[in-house]
C-alpha cells in the first residue's frame, strides 16, 4: 500500500521535474528557508540550531582536555558524532548509529578537518602529553532531508562561536577556538535527469542518487561524497560539482559571515 | 550530602534568589516537529527538553505486541553536550532507570485499551541539563501526548522537592542537588490526585518526608495550569488558523 | 489462555484482599517466613543467602583495591550490580541487565549509599590514588516476588559480616567493614484499594502499583521507589511510607540485630 | 604447567589429605528450586553450582525450532563473587566453550525426539568455584534433567583427572590444576559406558593418557551412585509425603 | 596532509617507478572459493583481498524482504593481520562507511527485479592492505557478481586518483595517500558511462577536481577491460572442462 | 524438504562406510590433499594459507610489544582468534565469533600453548613492564570440514615461520620467534562405528561425535577435544586417539619439517 503511494508520489515529482518545477515552489539550485541560531545550549562550549525547512539539527561541542594520538602528539584531536534519535523520524531506531548515522558523522568530519579549519596544532597543551579534544555532536531532532548540509552547517557554526573553556581547567583564560575557514556542505540529488539542490525527504526518497560537497571559503573542495544507488555521467558530475560549490558561497555568505564566540 | 555551602541566604531565599516554595521559570510550547504525532519543548530554568510521542502505531516484533492494549514505550536520552562534562552517546544504568519510572509515572493516564497491540512511542530528549531533567522530561512527554491526541485521564505533572541547609524546598537546582541532603522527584496526576512517580534519597524524618510530599503536590498543580494553558492556547490558535 | 487465567487469578487476589486476606494468609503487614545465612560463600568478602518465602537471592560482597573517583579522591567506591539470570525464572532472559535489574541495582545502592551505612572515608588507602572497591553482587536465585527487600537485606546482611581483606594485599590485618548503620528494605503493594506488605509473585502481577522504602536505625528514611503502572493518592502514600517503617523495624530487630565479621 | 610446589607428600596423599583417586566431599540435593521444572545443588569440595532446567517449552524465535526434536541450550555462567578476583558479570569465552561442550555432554542423553519444536533449557550457575565447576555444572544439570522429568537414556556423571608430581590423580583442586602438568575433564554415562566429554591440556605420553581416562571412568561411576541416590531419595521422600 | 617527503622524482616517476597515470600491477582469478556461488581474488600491488557473493538466496528476518526486488547486502572486513598494526577484529566506523558506498556503487547494476524478496549477499575480506582496498574490494565484488551468474547491467570498475606533490596521479600507494594532499576513490560503469562511487578528502581546485575526474575515469576503463579479460578466461577454461 | 536430503545423504555415507570406503575415496586414516603456502601476507610477521581438499583457511601472526600478565610478569603473551567470517560458507553469520568460533580458537590456542611450543620466557622485553604479544588470527575463507585441523596447522607454520619484528619498535634485529615443538592437530569421526580421519564437510555432518587430538614431536599429546553430540566408548576413544597421533608424525614430515623464516 504505502509502496503504491512511494510510486505515485515518485512520479508526481518526476514529472514536476521535467517541467521544472519543485514540490514546495523552489528554483533547483535553491535552499529551503535556513536559520542558524548560535550559543543555544550554554552547557556547551559551542552550539547551533539548524532549521533548513523543517529539518532541525541540533550540534553541540565540547572541549575537554585529554591525550593526543600517537603518532600526532603535538595536535588537538577532533571527534565527530551524529545521532539519528528517534524522537526525529518514524524511521529512526534507538541503538548505536547504523551506516546512515556513520556517514553521516564521517563526511562532516572530513569537510572539516580536510579543510584545515580547525588549526589542530594551536590545541596542543603539552606535547605527546595533553592536548584538547574537541567533540562535535549532531543531534538531530526533525529530519525532513538533506541532514547532511544542515548537520556540516551545525558543526562549522558551532565551532566558530566555541571558546576554548581554558579557565575551567586552570588553563589561563577562555579563548576562542582557532577557525580559519569555513567548510560549507551542498547535496544535489538527481531527479528525472535533473540536478537539485537541498532536497527535501520527499525529493531524496525519489532521487537515483545524491552528492554531497564541501568546499571552502576560496572555492576549492575538501570533500565529495556519492550516496544512493544510481549514478551521474562523469560530465553531469562536472556540473552537480560547480552547482555545488556556487551554492555553498551563498551560504557562507548568508549565515556565516561575521560568526564569532560573544 | 551534607556540606558546608549556605544553599539559602539571611533573607530565606535561595542562590538564584528564590523563595522556598518557588518554581524556576517555565517556557512550554506544543507541537514543534513537524515528524512526531505530537510533540512538546519543556524549559525549567536551564534544563531544556524536548518530547516527542509517535503513535498508535503498528509494533514489531509481534510477539512484543499486546493482545488487550496499546504498548507503552518510553525512552529518556541525553545529548553528549547536555552536561557539564561530555557524555558518550546511548543509555547508561541512570537513563535506563529513568526511562522506566517516567513510563510508569505516565501509562496509568492512558487509555492504552483503545489501542490493542499497537505501539506508543515516547521520546524525551535533554538538550541541557540543570537538575530536573526527568521531571521536565514527564512534564513535555504528557503535553506531546495530549498534542497527539493519544486519549488520556488527565495530564501528569512533575516535579522534584529537596531538602537543603534543613530546609523542604521546591524544584532543586544541580548546585542545590548537589550540596543538599535529599532530593524526591514526584509525578503526579492532578484530576485525580493520584502520585504515578514517586523517587527519593537522601535521609529526612518521616515529618519531613510528608511535608516534602505536601509540598510536591502543590508544585505540580502549578505546573499543571501552565501545561493547561499552554495546549489551550496552541489548540485555539490552530482553530483560528485551519479548520481541522 | 494465560491471560484468561491471569483475569481469574486477579480476581480472586482481589476478592480475598476485599475480605481482609491474603492468598497464603498472612496478615497484610506480614513478612513471608524470611531467612538469613551469612558467610556461605567462602571466596567472597561477604555473603548472604536469603529466603524469604521461596524467594531466593544470593547476595556476594567482594572488595580489591582500585582508584577513587576524580570528585571524591579520599573515599572508597561502591559499585552494586544485580543479575536475574535465567535460573530463577522462565520469564528472565540470558543477557546484560534488563531495567528490572538495573532498577533492583540502584535502588538496593541507593539505600545503602544514602543511608551512609558505610563509612566511605574509612575505604581511602592512599589519597587520590587508591581506595577499596566494593563490589555489591546480587544473584537471583528464585524470584517468587518482591526480589528488592531479599537483595537489599542480602546486600546490607553481606555488608555487616564483610571483612576487608588487608593481608591478601599486603595492606595489614583483615578488618571489620565499617558498617555504621542498618538500612531495611520493605516493599508495600496496592492491591484493591489495600496496602499489603511483601507481595510475593501472585500479588506483584495482580498489584496496580508497588512503593519500597528504605529506612534505618532511627527512623530516617533514605531512599523510595514507585513502580507499576498505577497510582496512590497523597494520603495513602503517606500511610503505606509509615507501615514500611515500621515494619523495617521488625525485620531489623529479627535478622541483622547482631550480624558482624566471624 | 609445571612447578616447585610439591603436591603429593612423603604419604603418598595429596596436600588435602586425600589418596590420589579419591574424590573430594560431594553433597547433592535435588529439586532445590521452586520456580524451575527440575533443579540441583551441587557441591564438589568447595565447588558450589547450582543448576535449573526449564522445559520442554515453547521456543522463541520460531525459526529456531527444529521440527524433529527438542533443541536443548545450556547456559554456564559464573556468580561474580565466585571466584578470588570479582569476576565482571556476562558470558566471556571460556563460559562460553564450557556452555557448549556441557550441552554436548548432556544431549546424548536426552530423548529429544520426544518434543518436536520444543526448547529444552538448562542453566548452571557457580556460586563458588575451586576447579571443576564443569563437571560440577554437569553432574548437577543432569539432576535437574531427571528431576524436571525430562525422558533420558541415562545420567551423566563427570569429573576431572590430572597430572600431578608425575602421577595420575582424580579430582584435581584449583591448586594441583595451576600447579599440576595436566587437566582432562570427562563425563560418561555409566548405564551405556559411554564417554560425552573429553577435554585435555597438558602434556602427557599415550599410557598416561590411558590411565586417566580408566581413572576418570571410575570416578564417574562412583558420581553416578550418589546421583542415584540422591535422586531416589527424593522421590522416596516425596511419595510419603503427597501422592502425585 | 602536506609533507616535506618527495613522492615525485626528478625523472617525473613515483617513488615506485610509475608514471603518474599508471596503475599497480594487478592480478585477478575467478571462482577462487567453492562454498560461494561466485567469488574472486583481486591483487592491486600489495593490496589483497578476496571477495565472495552468496545469492540469490532466501532472506531473514522476513520483515528485512522488499516484495519488489532483491535486498544487496555488503559487508567489507579486513583481517587483523592485513595492517601494520594488529586490528581488533568487528566492524568499526570505517568498514562500515566503506561497506554502505560499496555497495551504493554496485547496485546499479544489478537486476534486483528479478528476485523480489530475495537476498544478495556480497562479502569482502581484505587479507593484506596497502591503500584501495575498497576500490579493490568493488572490482572483486563486481567480477563476483559476474561469477555468481547475477544479472547485471555492467561491470563496475573502481580506482583512486590523488594529489601528491602538486599533481594528480592515479591508484595511490599508502605512503602516497598518507603524505599526499588528496584521494579520490571513484567506480564506474564503463558500459553506461555512469559514476557509482565517489568519495573525496583533501584539499583542491575545481580545476583539479576535473582533471582527476577524468584519469580515474581513464583508469576504471582499463581495469574494466581486466576485469573482462579474467572472466573470459574463466569461462572458456570451462567450457572446455565441463559442459554445463 | 532439505531435512530429507540431509537423512538420504547419511544413510548413504553410513552405507559407504559400513563398506569401508568414504564418499571422496579415501581410506579412514587418509587426510585430504594438503597445501600449506607460508610469508603469503607480507604485512604479517609470519602467515600460512592452508589448503586440506577445499577447506581454505588463512592464518596471520603479528607481534607487537605490550604489557604482561601480572601473575606472568617475564612471560610474552599469546592470544588466538577465529574468525567464521561469512565469505567461507552460507551457514556463517556477520558478528562476533559464536560457540564454534570460540572452540576453534581456544583449541589451537591450547594445542600450542600446552606444548610449551612457543618459549614465551624469551618474548619478554622488560620483566613486569613490556613483553611480546603474540596474535594468532585465523581467518576461515572456505568451510568443507576439519576447521579445526586446517587452522591448527595454518597457526603453527606462521609460527615456525615469524619474525619478531625487533627492527620496527627499535629493539634490535629482527629473531625468529623461538619455536621448540610441532604440535598436529588430528581430528577424528565416528560414522557408523567407525573412525575416520580429517572429515569433510558432509562426514563432519552425518558424523554422531568428532575428537580432536593435538600431539607432538615427541608423541606426547597436549590438548584434546571432544564435540558433537554422540559419544564414544572409553575403549574406542583410546583407538581414536591413537589414530591421531599417528596421522599426525606423518603431517608434521610432510609439511611442518624444515618450516623456518626466510
Amino acid at each position: 500500500m504505502s509502496e503504491v503511494l512511494d510510486e505515485i508520489r515518485k512520479d508526481y515529482l518526476f514529472n514536476l521535474v521535467r517541467k521544472g518545477r519543485r514540490i514546495d515552489g523552489r528554483a533547483f539550485k535553491d535552499f529551503r528557508e535556513l536559520r542558524v541560531k548560535t550559543n543555544v545550549i550554554s552547557k556547551a562550549e559551542g552550539s547551533a540550531w539548524v532549521e533548513l525547512g523543517q529539518t532541525e539539527v541540533l550540534v553541540g561541542v565540547k572541549l575537554q582536555p585529554g591525550e593526543p594520538y600517537p603518532d600526532t602528539p603535538d595536535k588537538g584531536v577532533m571527534i565527530t558524532n551524529a545521532e539519528l534519535v528517534p524522537l526525529a523520524s518514524p524511521t529512526f531506531e534507538p541503538g548505536p548509529p547504523d551506516e546512515n548515522g556513520i556517514e553521516l558523522a564521517r563526511v562532516v568530519d572530513r569537510g572539516i578537518r580536510e579543510s584545515g579549519a580547525i588549526d589542530l596544532e594551536k590545541l596542543c597543551i603539552e606535547e605527546g602529553e595533553k592536548v584538547w579534544i574537541i567533540f562535535i555532536d549532531v543531534h538531530v531532532l526533525n529530519h525532513d532531508g538533506n541532514l547532511m548540509d544542515a548537520s556540516a552547517l551545525g558543526a562549522i557554526a558551532s565551532l566558530m562561536t566555541a571558546k576554548i573553556p581554558c579557565e575551567r581547567y586552570g588553563l589561563g583564560d577562555d579563548e576562542p577556538l582557532p577557525v580559519r575557514d569555513s567548510p560549507v556542505s551542498v547535496t544535489a540529488v538527481d531527479i528525472a535527469g535533473e540536478i537539485l539542490i537541498d532536497p527535501n525527504l520527499y525529493e531524496e526518497s525519489a532521487a537515483s542518487c545524491r552528492l554531497t560537497v564541501i568546499s571552502n571559503a576560496d572555492g576549492s573542495i575538501s570533500a565529495m561524497q556519492k550516496g544512493g544507488i544510481g549514478g551521474l555521467s562523469p560530465e553531469k558530475t562536472k556540473d552537480a560539482v560547480k552547482m555545488c560549490v556556487e551554492s555553498a558561497k551563498e551560504i557562507r555568505d548568508k549565515v556565516l559571515r561575521g560568526l564569532k564566540p560573544t | 550530602m551534607s556540606s558546608e555551602i549556605k544553599l539559602i541566604r539571611e533573607d530565606g531565599r535561595r542562590l538564584d534568589g528564590r523563595l522556598p516554595d518557588e518554581l524556576r521559570p517555565i517556557k512550554i510550547e506544543v507541537g514543534v516537529l513537524k515528524r512526531a504525532d505530537g510533540s512538546c519543548y519543556f524549559e525549567l530554568g536551564k534544563n531544556k527538553v524536548i518530547a516527542a510521542v509517535y503513535g498508535p502505531r503498528e509494533l514489531h516484533p509481534r510477539h512484543a505486541q499486546d493482545a488487550r492494549r496499546a504498548v507503552v514505550r518510553f525512552r529518556y536520552n541525553m545529548a553528549p553536550f547536555s552536561v557539564e562534562e561530555r557524555r558518550r552517546p546511548g543509555p547508561d544504568r541512570r537513563s535506563v532507570e529513568i526511562s522506566k519510572v517516567s513510563r510508569e509515572a505516565l501509562e496509568p493516564v492512558i487509555i492504552t485499551e483503545y489501542y490493542p497491540r499497537a505501539a506508543i512511542d515516547i521520546f524525551v530528549e535533554v538538550l541541557e541539563s540543570d537538575a530536573g531533567t526527568r521531571t521536565a522530561g514527564i512534564n513535555a512527554a504528557s503535553v506531546a501526548l495530549a498534542d497527539a491526541g493519544i486519549p488520556m485521564k488527565g495530564l501528569v505533572s512533575a516535579v522534584a522537592v529537596g531538602k537543603i541547609d534543613g530546609q523542604i524546598v521546591l524544584d532543586l537546582t544541580s548546585e542545590e542537588d548537589q550540596h543538599g541532603e535529599m532530593d524526591m522527584p514526584v509525578a503526579m496526576v492532578t484530576r485525580t490526585n493520584t502520585i504515578t512517580l514517586l523517587q527519593m534519597d537522601g535521609r529526612v524524618t518521616m515529618e519531613e518526608f510528608e511535608k516534602a510530599l505536601d509540598l510536591a503536590v502543590a508544585g505540580c498543580r502549578r505546573i499543571y495550569e501552565l501545561q493547561r494553558k499552554a495546549l489551550i492556547e496552541k489548540y485555539s490558535e490552530s482553530r483560528t488558523e485551519e479548520i481541522p
